[in-house]
């Protein structure tokens, strides 16, 4: 299943080099769709051959990651009537690079911190995917203007978190897995609020348009 | 010196009886330069007779002081002279540190006599207040620079000592003590109003100083008056001459006469610069002032440092 | 029992009034909650309690706790009651941009003391991580209660900064139990610190997991850099809901480091309180400057809680903790009072603009006075218990640090006290409104509070 | 226990119930002026009982003694200045009057040494309770502004003093610390802009307590923790010598060119702190130098200056207060003629004023005769520096006094003499008799004070140094000389007033206008106003007041209105605070721009922070 489980992190990679490069929000929120998906299925497939398999999370998390969120994002980018993100803060090839040396960077950073032990064997390939990932969420917030993008952009983060957890770490208690799951539905529910009501307020949801508050030069 | 108390005690009723003379010397002296006839020798005393006798017309705007103000300078200028030196021989009532009071009992009669200017809300008594008060101050500077010189000079904290101190030896170093007279005579000049920081004969009002505070007196509190500012002279006049002339070189009834003879001198010498130059601009008079406090200073650093008073 | 009636009576609260949909009834279930969660947390130290979720997950209130659920529980009672009067008077001003009903907004508030409570009772860090976020998630529709657009990009930024603060110490957690070797099998704080006191983790996991967590909390927390976020959030927000961010949910983010730190194995300590020192100081001097010829006194308030909030990350950096905790409670104190006297000047006046107000004195002289007294408290002028912990911290920091921290305090004290006294200033053309100035009491009781509290705590100290 | 104990917890308590009785204002009158006269004389009597027992002295009680009496005066005066003026608020009058009160007895009482943290304290409460009393006239738009600077000031000297307390420090810095820390309290150059803010805004009594006693405290937080005994004693003679005559000398000249009253007997109080120094570093200098006369004269002249400076200061603001209340105003351009409509508070004004300018034959002249005196011990001395400051401050104290001199003679002139120039000046009635009888109080103590003198320097003299009993008597025996002069003067006065009336009974005496250069109508307008009097000064000492002047001149055949108006900025202010103060807020409006509003900013600071801490935390484990 090993090999499986790289395939999995690889297409977690690609994913995040597909969102640097994407302008149509349709587009990103199925990469985080796919995202969400290939969480779910990872802790089974990583499970295989440990041991238990914690089924209910399993489906509560592909339910949620794969299904819920990803269409909660689609509903509100139909009520806020956007459908790309037109003029980026950094532009789509120079986004393409600054995700790939933001790889290169996790697999530097990542190949100077030795692996607990006791860590799963994928460990040493899921540390890296996940920094990435991570990075490439947050890269994702500050280079993309709309509102919307930088939800999806959060997902990506979170998701990177995720797959940091599972493939690296024994679970957490259930409840607390739960909680954390609970949070970020209820997270993105009030992002998807605040976004539509934004765009309601401001007739737009560009996020770098958002600056009256500040402290005014003299 | 078991005599001393009966010498002092001549020479201060001398001095009180003497001194409306002085203003009449420095007229005479300046009539002469004049080529004019002048004004009688005793002609302040005829003038506080008639004074005396004179109703007295207060300001109704006054609060008071006015009339106190008088009487405030002199008794001030009385215990003043009590504290002098007189003919060569030492107070009775001298006490370390009196020179302080001197000086401050004079201030005191300065501070009343200004207050009492502008007591009558008068423009011209309020102008002439402002220079009195002001100059007065830089005058200040040159007196106690004056007095640190006396005190490095003679190693007394009296005014008798200070002044009856600088005997046969301080002839020796003459420089200072020359120095020191000479910011004092400017200071006399400046205190009793004289050219060139006060023209007393002037009639316009605008340039007077002295004779501008007292516009609004009359009777016996003129009379006070001028005859306070003609004891004045003679405490300066004689605080000169007791600087100047060494004591001790003559017997006692003798040093009087010399006192009060250089008394008479110094008005002679007043009346001399009176005619010689004419009064100072007010904008001049500061640095005039400043440069007795010049002089004072430097007869300082001779003593210091070339007649060895600095180990 | 206890604990978990403190954690549901607050939810029970909210569904009442957020089904109600009453706004006089959501202001009475408020108080009633409000006074009840207090009466709760006052017996807690008497009757010790402890919440078996698991067998290795339990919810307790331990001193640090217990100090941050005081603060919380001593806050809530006063901003509940002057809530009661003031929810009338705002609705009266501001019915025509209400972001969301008045009872709701009741529910909200009462769902988010819910959450801060479990992250005062949170034993693992996990669910420590859970409620903190949790935190976030209610406090965030709060600040959205009078809807403009000011206060939606605030709460926009809010959001967005906070959870991606959060998530970033979501994963410090995991790198931190990863740096555990697996060793254990639960999370929770005790053992945490057992392990790490005996030497089983890895040095640059843990690190790199602390770093991770210190940063996200500290965002939570308000400290500079990570502070942007908090002047826009706590000025827009409806004062009520600022009292509490600024006095109750910044503790809560501390209590986090507080955890955090309190696991750091000792050879580890120096590199901890090294982040602690550095963060402190650079809030000081962060706060300092924007703090200077601020133009809004909501937000002077603000930039004010960042730099308490560094204060106590420097008295947990120079290892004061007791005085840190004195800190903590009186901080909430005074900054609820000013908040709610904020209020007052804001019903009041309709602005937040410091160059607006003028005639303080003369129109709300109550107000007014509690305002400067709150100032001058806030800026540690005895007998405010702020003044001690700052000595003592001077006084642990040393010489040069020291000098430097009383340079940027009086820095500080300058500007607030600037503004403040220009608010002050009378103005004979301003007219009283008496009705307006009838709310500082509540404020002035917990000023009084915290003077009686300084007078203990300088009782003790001069002993 | 510290029998001062009591007296406070007395005074603080009677403050509090003022402060609940606040909504019956006559209540809170009698109860917060009730206790602190009740507590400061119980504390003076208690005290005197104390050195009747069993003798004694500290150096604490000289400065508790200003304390005790302006808060005494105080109270008394406060009762009729109140009146009419915020008497509806005369609850919170009272809590803070009563709380500045009692922290500043509680800083000379508590034991500090061993305590310093409760001298932080109070010195701290001190601040806070003066504080609010500075912003409580609600009719001064300025006084917040004033209150400010203060309040800053009172912060900045609270900072230093943790310093001082919370480490080791050598003796000398110890010294710095404490010279900047105390130095604002006391008003030394640069330090003292608060002083000329603070005082015109407090109500009068306030400022007279502030002025009378409080910055004296500042001298005795100096000696108590600046001055080590392990020091180096010649230091703090010569550096308090020279930031004397550097502090007396511009406060007079700033003093002179004032035209609000009691702004000009601020920069008076900074005048007389430089004296002190002075006469402080004098007695030093003279215990380095080992010069007993020197020292003993130094030390005594500054205490003689001190409780005449409270004594006259607090008088003069007093009166100052009677007359704002009386004329509505503290210019002193629009008042005048005062003395013929309140002779009392006038007279009492008059004779403060001389006391303080060190006029023989008031007590203030006792003070500066031992001060000079001391600089005549060390210019006996024969070595060189000492000769050379002794002479310095010999010259600068003179010009000083001459110049104190003309300032208040333009204070009486203005205020006092002449006809009024303003309509409120021209209906101005006599005060109440408390706010009276607190001025004459304060004189006539003072007359006491140059009355006890001579035994209690000798007293002092034997306690303190015993070896030097031989100078103590001798200087005693000076100040003696002096008092029995200023008896004699002030007989010889009457005598010659007796005379006089006599003379002018048989002579007759009239009124009639002055005369005013044959000018029939004597007009108030002709009048020399404060700014003429002061004028030729002003210009004399341009280069360092600065006069800022806007004249709009007579013009024309028949020229209209003319105009002027003269407005002097502190030099520290204007030179160095100002400038500091501006460039503090440049850099603060540079840096608000960080705060740009810009979510993706933020983002990205936050970002590269916590990759500059991982990298920091990754790379230190190697």
């Amino acid at each position: 299943m090993n090999q499986m489980n790289e395939l999995f992190l690889g297409i977690f990679l690609c994913s995040c080099l597909m969102l640097a490069v994407s302008s149509r929000l349709l587009h990103c929120i199925r990469i985080v769709a796919l995202q969400g998906v290939l969480l779910g299925i990872m802790p089974v497939t990583l499970a295989i051959g440990h041991g238990d398999i914690h089924w209910s999370v399993m489906i509560i998390n592909l339910s949620l990651k794969g299904i819920i969120l990803p269409c909660l994002l689609y509903r509100t980018m139909l009520k806020a009537g956007v459908k790309r993100e037109l003029e980026p803060v950094i532009g789509y090839s120079l986004s393409a690079g600054v995700v790939l040396a933001l790889i290169l960077f996790s697999f530097f950073i990542s190949g100077r911190l030795s692996l607990p032990a006791g860590a799963s064997d994928l460990a040493g390939l899921a540390v890296p995917c996940s920094f990435a990932v991570v990075m490439t969420g947050l890269f994702t917030v500050i280079a993309r203007k709309k509102a919307l993008t930088q939800v999806i952009g959060f997902l990506v983060f979170e998701n990177g978190i995720t797959l940091f957890g599972a493939a690296v770490m024994r679970e957490h208690p259930l409840i607390v897995e739960l909680g954390i799951l609970l949070d970020v539905l209820v997270l993105v529910f009030i992002m998807g609020i605040s976004v539509f009501q934004i765009s309601r307020e401001f007739s737009h949801i560009d996020a770098d348009r958002l600056n009256s508050l500040k402290e005014e030069a003299r | 010196m078991n005599n001393s108390l009966p010498v002092f005690a001549v020479n201060f009723i001398a001095a009180l009886v003497l001194a409306p003379l002085l203003p009449g010397i420095i007229n005479k002296v300046k009539a002469f330069f004049a080529g004019r006839k002048g004004p009688r020798l005793f002609q302040l005393y005829s003038d506080l007779g008639k004074l005396l006798k004179k109703e007295c017309v207060i300001s109704s705007t006054s609060g008071g002081i006015l009339r106190i103000a008088p009487a405030i300078q002199l008794t001030l200028t009385v215990l003043a002279a009590l504290l002098l030196p007189m003919g060569f021989k030492n107070s009775p009532l001298m006490f370390p540190g009196d020179v302080l009071l001197f000086f401050y009992l004079l201030g005191t009669c300065r501070f009343f006599s200004v207050l009492a200017a502008l007591d009558t809300g008068s423009s011209f008594e309020g102008m002439g207040a402002a220079r009195e008060a002001f100059f007065s101050a830089l005058a200040e500077a040159a007196v106690f620079a004056v007095l640190a010189f006396l005190v490095l000079f003679s190693h007394s904290w009296t005014l008798s000592g200070m002044l009856t101190g600088i005997g046969m030896d301080s002839w020796i170093s003459f420089t200072p003590v020359l120095l020191v007279s000479l910011a004092m005579l400017l200071v006399m000049l400046a205190e009793n109003c004289r050219v060139p920081f006060d023209d007393p004969e002037t009639h316009l009002e605008l340039t007077m100083i002295h004779e501008a505070m007292i516009l609004d007196y009359s009777g016996a509190d003129l009379g006070a008056i001028l005859y306070t500012s003609s004891l004045k002279l003679w405490i300066f006049g004689s605080f000169i001459v007791s600087m100047l002339i060494p004591g001790n070189i003559l017997s006692g009834w003798q040093e009087t006469a010399l006192s009060i003879g250089g008394v008479f001198a110094s008005a002679v010498l007043v009346g001399i610069v009176e005619s010689s130059m004419a009064r100072y601009r007010f904008l001049k008079v500061p640095p005039l002032l400043i440069s007795a406090l010049v002089l004072a200073i430097v007869a300082m650093i001779f003593q210091l440092f070339f007649n060895g008073g600095i180990r | 029992m206890l604990t978990l009636s403190l954690l549901l009576l607050p939810v029970c609260g909210a569904l009442i009034s957020f089904f109600s949909e009453k706004p006089a009834v959501a202001r009475w279930v408020l108080m009633i909650t409000a006074t009840g969660y207090t009466a709760i947390c006052a017996v807690l130290p008497i009757h010790p309690d402890q919440l078996h979720l698991t067998e290795t997950l339990t919810l307790a209130a331990d001193p640090a706790g217990f100090v941050v659920l005081a603060a919380t529980a001593i806050l809530f009672l006063p901003v509940s009651v002057y809530n009661f009067f003031w929810m009338p008077r705002d609705l009266e001003k501001n019915a025509a941009h209400l972001g969301m009903k008045p009872s709701t907004f009741a529910a909200i508030l009462m769902i988010f003391v819910s959450t801060m409570t479990l992250t005062t009772l949170a034993q693992d860090f996990g669910m420590l991580w859970v409620a903190v976020e949790a935190t976030t998630l209610a406090s965030a529709p709060l600040i959205n209660y009078h809807r403009s657009k000011g206060s939606l990009e605030a709460m926009w930024k809010y959001l967005l900064i906070c959870s991606i603060g959060i998530g970033l110490a979501l994963f410090g957690t995991m790198l931190l139990s990863a740096s555990l070797n697996f060793a254990s099998a639960s999370f929770g704080f005790a053992a945490v610190k057992r392990l790490t006191a005996h030497g089983f983790f890895n040095p640059a996991w843990f690190k790199a997991g602390f770093v991770l967590c210190f940063a996200g909390y500290a965002l939570k927390m308000g400290l500079a850099p990570f502070h942007t976020w908090l002047p826009d959030a706590h000025s827009e927000a409806p004062v009520p809901v600022s009292a509490m961010l600024s006095g109750s949910l910044l503790n809560c983010a501390l209590l986090a480091l507080l955890r955090l730190n309190d696991i750091v194995p000792s050879d580890l300590e120096g590199f901890a309180a090294g982040y602690f020192k550095f963060f402190g100081f650079f809030s000081l001097a962060v706060a300092a400057f924007f703090i200077i010829r601020q133009k809004d006194y909501k937000r002077m308030l603000a930039y004010s809680s960042v730099e308490h909030m560094g204060l106590i990350a420097l008295l947990i950096g120079f290892a004061a903790m007791d005085y840190a905790m004195l800190h903590i409670i009186s901080h909430s104190l005074i900054k609820m009072s000013l908040f709610l006297l904020a209020g007052n000047i804001l019903l009041s006046y309709g602005t937040r603009e410091t160059a607006l107000v003028k005639g303080l004195s003369g129109r709300l002289p109550g107000t007014a006075a509690f305002w400067l007294t709150g100032i001058l408290f806030i800026c540690g002028t005895p007998p405010s218990p702020l003044f001690f912990t700052e000595l003592v911290l001077v006084k642990e920091a040393g010489i040069a640090a020291g000098s430097a921290i009383l340079a940027l305090l009086l820095v500080i004290f300058c500007g607030m006290s600037q503004i403040a006294l220009k608010m002050y200033a009378p103005d004979k053309n301003i007219g009283a409104d008496p009705a307006g100035d009838k709310l500082c009491r509540i404020p002035a009781i917990a000023l009084a509070a915290v003077s009686a509290l300084g007078i203990a705590v300088a009782w003790n100290m001069i002993g | 226990m510290d029998i001062m104990f009591f007296p406070v917890v007395l005074i603080v308590t009677g403050g509090i119930v003022s402060r609940l009785l606040q909504k019956r204002p006559a209540a809170a009158m009698v109860t917060g002026a009730g206790t602190l006269c009740g507590g400061t004389l119980a504390a003076i009597i208690m005290q005197i009982l104390c050195y009747c027992h069993d003798g004694g002295f500290a150096v604490r009680d000289l400065f508790a003694f200003p304390v005790l009496i302006l808060g005494l005066a105080g109270a008394i005066h406060s009762i009729g200045y109140l009146a009419g003026h915020g008497s509806e608020r005369s609850g919170t009058y009272w809590f803070f009057f009563n709380l500045t009160a009692a922290a500043m007895l509680a800083v000379t009482a508590v034991d500090s040494a061993s305590n310093p943290l409760s001298f932080l304290l109070a010195w701290e409460i001190m601040g806070a309770a003066s504080f609010a009393l500075v912003i409580f006239d609600r009719h001064n738009q300025s006084a917040c502004r004033a209150g400010w600077i203060y309040m800053i000031a009172c912060h900045a000297g609270a900072g230093l003093l943790i310093l001082l307390f919370c480490f080791d420090l050598t003796p000398l810095w110890v010294f710095i610390i404490a010279l900047l820390g105390f130095g604002l309290k006391i008003g030394f150059p640069l330090l003292h802009i608060w002083l000329p803010e603070a005082h015109p805004a407090a109500p009068a009594p306030v400022s007279a307590l502030m002025s009378g006693a409080m910055i004296e405290l500042g001298f005795y937080g100096l000696l108590s923790f600046g001055i080590l005994r392990d020091g180096n004693i010649a230091l703090y003679g010569w550096v308090l010598s020279i930031l004397g005559m550097a502090t007396m000398l511009p406060g007079i000249i700033f003093a002179l060119a004032q035209n609000n009253l009691k702004r000009l007997l601020a920069y008076s109080s900074i005048e007389n702190m430089g004296i002190l120094s002075c006469a402080l570093g004098l007695g030093f200098l003279g215990m380095s130098h080992h010069i007993p006369g020197m020292m003993i004269c130094g030390f005594a002249g500054a205490a003689v200056h001190l409780l005449n400076h409270a004594l006259f200061k607090g008088g003069l603001f007093l009166g100052a207060g009677s007359v704002y209340k009386a004329a509505g105003t503290l210019d002193m351009d629009d008042m005048g003629g005062l003395l013929k409509r309140m002779p009392w508070t006038g007279t009492g004004f008059i004779l403060h004023a001389a006391g303080l300018c060190g006029l023989p034959p008031f007590a203030g002249f006792a003070g500066e005769f031992l001060i000079y005196c001391a600089a005549f011990a060390g210019l006996g001395n024969r070595e060189l520096p000492l000769t050379v400051i002794s002479a310095a401050v010999l010259v600068i104290l003179a010009v000083t006094g001459g110049f104190a001199a003309a300032a208040f003679a333009k204070v009486i002139g203005a205020v006092f003499c002449g006809e009024p120039r303003s309509a409120q000046a021209e209906d101005s009635v006599e005060v109440s008799p408390g706010m009276i009888l607190a001025v004459w109080m304060l004189f006539f103590l003072s007359c006491a004070l140059l009355a006890a003198l001579p035994c209690g320097i000798r007293y002092l003299v034997g306690l303190m140094t015993p070896e030097y009993i031989g100078y103590g008597e001798s200087i005693s025996g000076m100040v003696a000389a002096v008092a029995l002069f200023s008896l004699a003067g002030l007989l010889l006065i009457f005598a010659i007033m007796l005379l006089r009336r006599g003379l002018n009974k048989r002579c007759g005496e009239r009124k009639s206008a002055t005369w005013d250069c044959g000018y029939a109508l004597p007009d108030p307008r002709m009048e020399y106003t404060a700014t003429s009097f002061s004028r030729s000064m002003v210009d004399f000492f341009g280069s360092l007041l600065k006069p800022a002047r806007k004249i709009s001149a007579p013009q024309g055949i028949f020229p209209g209105k003319s105009e002027l108006d003269e407005e002097i900025a502190d030099a520290g202010m204007r030179n160095f605070w100002q400038p500091v103060f501006k460039c503090g807020t440049f850099l603060a409006s540079r840096i608000h721009m960080l705060q740009s509003g810009s979510l993706h900013f933020y983002l990205l600071v936050l970002v590269i922070t916590l990759i500059g801490m991982l990298l920091g935390a990754v790379l230190q484990g190697d």
